[in-house]
């Protein structure tokens, strides 16, 4: 996969001396799954998947890790119409991200996998054969998102109305209460306090 | 003339006996209940302990719209809760008060409250089928299935009682509870038929008028969680309230018949002849206030059953044990 | 046959066609056993229920939309609504990632007093549960006396932050000067107010003792276990393929609670047991949320002993820019696993927030295991899934 | 004995019995023309009341109440729950609506039942007149049904049965639909 973030690494490029726990973790779980690459970062483990091995890739991660949290995704767009953009549109290759988390029920171990997923044909194999709990989470994603999910026979919406038009969750998608009266945006954030110099004794006033 | 004036006197003291009854068993579980779940309960309502309360719920109900669903049986949902109270009313006819304070001693008064109350079940069946209501439907035929499922036990806890008492009048019942059983020396015994080997008999008959009284534990017909209000979805205002009359109502008659069957009705040692007729209705009223209270206590603290462990409990439980008294009544009746 | 039959026997055909067994049924959305505004489409064939769609979303708010056009500071007020029965536990996971994010620690009084708030929010959550799920089984009583010390809980709450069900009190490296604390004009961080410690662990008192009421009362009732043990069981693998977290989970066999196996605050510095139980029923999930109020005030104790004094805010930039990055943060709240991942592409305000809430991975159960269930026992179990609509919608 | 039109309308049982008379009758016509068969039911339960009625007013109240117990109490409970649990559309079901070639036989038979029935109560009674409320003890009845009647009482009680049967005859599906 070449397209991935800035912050991933190739898996065979990994041996670097100061790894930290996390980043040893992911690194022999990428290559233990077989996966293209990893990323690391804030104890933050993500696992990059191919599109076409998201499926089993999954189903053999849940070996060890059995826990099935949630499945979502982000769309990665240039442009967009309300909210925060991204850094760097112009080498931005707009996509969308399908996320899966699933975690280790014995210790802190956990990973995101990650696939991507191109705009023109966002589909990508379901996991409800394999995962009960994945039917609810395709649905929002495929309401949200308009992704479709190869395998999920019941992709209703499950939040919107059955009329809805839309797909609230990409960035292309207007927030209607903004257009009709802008945000303040950030004027209204309360002054943080001045903390280090004046604190008071803290026990002294809970006695 | 003289019957028509009787009978007229009669009614009206039937009935204001019945809705006294009944608001006091209201105002009884409103304060009893509040206080188990520490709580004050009614206050202000009437200046003191808010003792008004349930009139003025009454009241409140009575200007309320009667509304009826636009799919209903609007005769039969009408009719409804008329039958289910006529079928409660009609039970405090037989009740002795006194020797002689019965509106009416049936020859078989037993089987008389026996084919009486139960009528109620075809007014529930009625509500539940005329709302148009799903939740009424399943309401009205869980209450119908438990009311037949009760019913047979508690038919055999009073045939033990009419075996040892050999009558079916409530009166002669009372009388045969009130006679000399044993002496002790020149000291003469009368005990009631609980104390005579009816204890069995008596724990039955009090579980099944439960729940023909469709109260917690065996609230499924009305189960608020699962069918919301059950057959009394829909009802609102006057009609509303004739259910909720005729509840408490048959909560104090079936407890009037349990007291006249197990515990000696009007009768308590050492009254006898006019006394009894003076002091009766408030011995009986005592006795009646137990029970009712009984009842009232296990609502507040008990969960309900599930419908087949409802069932399951009253055919392979109750009624096995109910024709076991029967037979252990009737030995003893032969045997001495 | 005259056509006159004919029409009569189609007219006969047409209604045996329609006397199927089979009714529908509308469960909600206002319905007393769906806590809020769950609708259940269950098709069922008398009491049994054969299939059952659950409908949700009548109480979604967008938040996840709503999170992209909001800085880090205004998503705290948005996020302890998600589950509001323990508001404060919602924030938790949120403020702990975007510290990470942003490279800010709090100190540790804050920490402290965000553990002492997270359990104090447990206790309530848990005290809801205990309270409303007899009263789903028709017993009203527990309902009363639960409640009632749940008060004394929201209380201590709203002393601290100033509100009983949104606190909104956590601020990016540490928490907010405390309500009633003194003057904040003085730009000064306040303290807790005084006699908090006093007051709670008055409470934590009352909390064993309410505990012990319920045990007699509920606990060893005959006839909640004939309704519960043995009802609506969820065995481990199922509970860990649908997501199922917290009490839930634990009351399977999984014995895993996010504040041993993977510590944030000072969880590590106190002692707990974590409760789980073997049986995956509506009963052993009561039973360990009833445990866990009682290892809750066991943490609340020992953290009312071991706060330290000292400043309850980290030194922040006036405006919060977060650095580009993806961070996961995860708490036990006290419903389960509540997660946030963050997708930051620089900037004040996230590119993306997904929202882990906890009760709708609890209840993506729910067609598997109403399916054949009695109405009375997919009562029992919904109520003993333990979700907030809120968080189900988000 | 005789009696002249106006002497019979002078006795308050006479009007008694007109009084419960005249809805049983209206709700025994009702029952076999109503379209719903829940109504029908409902009407059957009138109609077997107002017979109850009679029979106290004649002094059996044992006979009476059993009517109630027995027939409203039981068969008919079980009836209609049998028919809600399966079949109990809201207002008009045009499967019971029966052709008049159907109609027209079953009235004509109802007559003739009637004067059966009658020729052979008044062949068998005439004119002896049955003292008004004077119960008969239900002792004497006991021992006479578990004396000399106590098999004809057994097979009577096979009524419950037939109501069950009935029930399900009537929750089962018609072969052309599907089985279940």
């Amino acid at each position: 996969m070449t397209d991935t973030p800035e912050a991933a690494v190739d898996a065979s490029e990994t041996t670097e001396l100061e790894m930290t726990a996390a980043e040893t973790y992911a690194a022999s779980l990428t290559e233990r799954l077989g996966a293209t690459g990893y990323s690391e970062e804030f104890d933050t483990v993500r696992v990059f998947v191919e599109r076409d091995a998201w499926v089993e890739t999954i189903v053999a991660a849940s070996e060890e890790l059995p826990f099935f949290s949630w499945l979502s995704a982000i769309d990665w767009s240039k442009t967009t119409e309300v909210g925060e953009g991204v850094d760097e549109p112009e080498t931005l290759e707009e996509r969308f991200e399908v996320i899966c988390r699933l975690s280790s029920v014995e210790n802190a171990d956990g990973a995101i996998f990650v696939a991507t997923v191109p705009k023109d044909d966002a589909s990508i194999g379901s996991l409800t054969p394999h995962f009960g709990g994945a039917e609810w989470h395709e649905r929002e994603a495929h309401e949200m998102f308009d992704i479709a999910f190869e395998g999920n026979k019941n992709l209703v919406p499950l939040y919107l109305p059955d009329d809805f038009i839309g797909h609230p969750l990409l960035k292309s998608y207007p927030l209607i209460a903004r257009e009709v009266k802008p945000w303040p945006g950030d004027v209204d954030v309360e002054p943080m306090p001045d903390v280090a110099s004046d604190s008071q004794d803290a026990e002294g006033s809970d006695t | 003339m003289n019957f028509w004036l009787l009978l007229v006197i009669e009614v009206v003291v039937m009935l204001l006996l019945v809705l006294t009854s009944s608001l006091v068993v209201i105002y009884a579980e409103l304060k009893a209940g509040s206080h188990m779940q520490s709580r004050i309960g009614p206050y202000y309502a009437g200046g003191r302990w808010g003792w008004a309360q349930p009139l003025a719920d009454g009241l409140k109900f009575l200007q309320k719209e009667d509304l009826s669903p636009t799919g209903a049986d609007k005769t039969v949902y009408g009719f409804a809760p008329y039958v289910v109270l006529m079928s409660t009313l009609a039970i405090f006819v037989v009740i002795p008060l006194g020797p002689d304070l019965v509106a009416v001693d049936l020859d078989v008064g037993v089987y008389f409250v026996l084919a009486i109350s139960s009528l109620s079940v075809l007014g529930i069946l009625m509500a539940g089928w005329s709302s148009a209501n799903k939740y009424s439907l399943m309401g009205g035929l869980r209450a119908a299935a438990q009311l037949i499922a009760y019913e047979l036990p508690l038919v055999l806890a009073v045939v033990a009682v009419v075996v040892q008492a050999g009558t079916m009048s409530l009166n002669g019942i009372v009388e045969a509870q009130n006679d000399v059983w044993f002496s002790l020396g020149s000291f003469d015994v009368a005990l009631p038929f609980v104390l005579r080997g009816q204890v069995l008999g008596f724990a039955i008959f009090m579980i099944a008028a439960v729940a023909e009284l469709s109260r917690i534990p065996f609230d499924m017909p009305i189960a608020e969680s699962e069918l919301t209000m059950g057959y009394l979805t829909e009802y609102s205002g006057i009609r509303f309230t004739m259910f909720f009359l005729g509840e408490y109502a048959s909560m104090v008659g079936l407890s009037a018949i349990a007291a006249t069957l197990f515990l000696g009705g009007y009768g308590f040692p050492g009254v006898t002849g006019t006394w009894a007729n003076i002091l009766g209705p408030g011995i009986l009223i005592g006795k009646i206030a137990v029970l009712v209270f009984l009842i009232i206590w296990i609502r507040w603290t008990w969960p309900r059953l599930r419908e087949d462990q409802l069932q399951s409990m009253a055919w392979t439980w109750l009624i096995p044990l109910a024709l076991l008294n029967i037979a252990l009544i009737a030995g003893f009746k032969v045997v001495f | 046959m005259t056509s006159r039959e004919m029409m009569h026997r189609s007219e006969s055909a047409v209604s045996i066609e329609l006397q199927t067994p089979d009714m529908t049924l509308n469960i909600g959305p206002q319905h007393p056993s769906t806590h809020g505004v769950l609708r259940l489409v269950a098709k069922v064939d008398g009491e049994r229920i054969r299939e059952v769609e659950p409908v949700i979303g009548y109480m979604h708010r967008g938040y996840e939309k709503l999170a992209e056009v909001r800085t880090y500071a205004q998503i705290t007020a948005l996020v302890n609504r998600i589950d509001w029965v323990s508001g404060f536990a919602s924030e938790v996971p949120f403020i702990l990632g975007v510290e990470k994010l942003m490279g800010v620690e709090a100190p540790e009084r804050a920490q402290w007093i965000r553990l002492i708030l997270s359990e104090l929010a447990r206790i309530s959550s848990h005290l809801v549960f205990i309270s409303s799920y007899p009263l789903e089984l028709g017993a009203t009583t527990p309902l009363m006396h639960s409640l009632r010390e749940r008060e004394y809980i929201l209380e201590l709450i709203e002393e601290v932050t100033g509100g009983r069900f949104h606190p909104n009190f956590n601020r990016v490296g540490g928490v907010k000067s405390a309500y009633g604390g003194g003057s904040t004009t003085k730009k000064q961080s306040m303290d807790l107010p005084a006699g908090f410690f006093k007051r709670t662990s008055e409470a934590m008192d009352r909390m064993d003792k309410i505990c012990d009421d319920i045990d007699t009362l509920v606990t060893g009732n005959e006839l909640i276990k004939m309704r519960t043990v043995g009802v609506g069981i969820i065995p481990p693998d199922k509970a860990l393929e649908f997501g199922l977290s917290g009490p839930n989970l634990r009351a399977s066999g999984v014995a895993y609670d996010l504040r041993k196996s993977d510590s944030y605050l000072t969880y590590d510095q106190v002692e707990f047991d974590v409760v789980s139980r073997p049986g995956g029923d509506c009963y052993d999930r009561y039973l360990v949320r009833l445990h866990e109020v009682r290892e809750s005030v066991k943490i609340i104790r020992q953290a009312i002993d071991m706060i330290p004094s000292g400043p309850l805010q980290a030194k922040v930039p006036r405006v919060l820019k977060a650095p580009k990055g993806h961070v996961y943060s995860r708490a036990e709240n006290p419903k389960g696993e509540f997660g946030y991942y963050i997708v930051s592409e620089g900037g004040k305000m996230p590119y993306r927030l997904k929202i882990r809430s906890t009760s709708f991975s609890n209840l993506t159960i729910l067609p598997w295991i109403l399916k054949g269930q009695l109405i009375p026992d997919l009562v029992a179990i919904m109520g003993s899934l333990d979700f907030v609509l809120g968080d189900v919608d988000r | 004995m005789t009696v002249s039109l106006a002497d019979w309308f002078r006795e308050a049982a006479n009007w008694a019995f007109m009084i419960i008379a005249i809805p049983t009758l209206f709700a025994g016509w009702r029952t076999v023309t109503s379209n719903n068969i829940v109504r029908a039911v409902l009407y059957l339960v009138v109609s077997l009341a107002g017979t109850a009625a009679l029979f106290i007013m004649l002094g059996a109240e044992f006979v009476g109440w059993t009517v109630v117990l027995v027939y409203i109490g039981a068969v008919i409970i079980l009836f209609l729950i049998g028919i809600m649990i399966t079949r109990a559309p809201l207002g008009v079901d045009a499967d019971l609506s029966h052709a008049r070639n159907v109609r027209t036989p079953a009235a004509v038979l109802g007559v003739l039942l009637f004067a059966v029935i009658g020729y052979a109560v008044i062949d068998a009674f005439e004119n002896s007149m049955i003292e008004p409320f004077e119960p008969t003890a239900t002792a004497d009845l006991a021992n006479l049904l578990f004396s000399r009647w106590v098999i004809p009482f057994e097979v009577v009680s096979f009524v419950l049965l037939a109501a069950l049967i009935g029930g399900i005859a009537l929750a089962r599906k018609d072969d052309n639909g599907a089985q279940r």
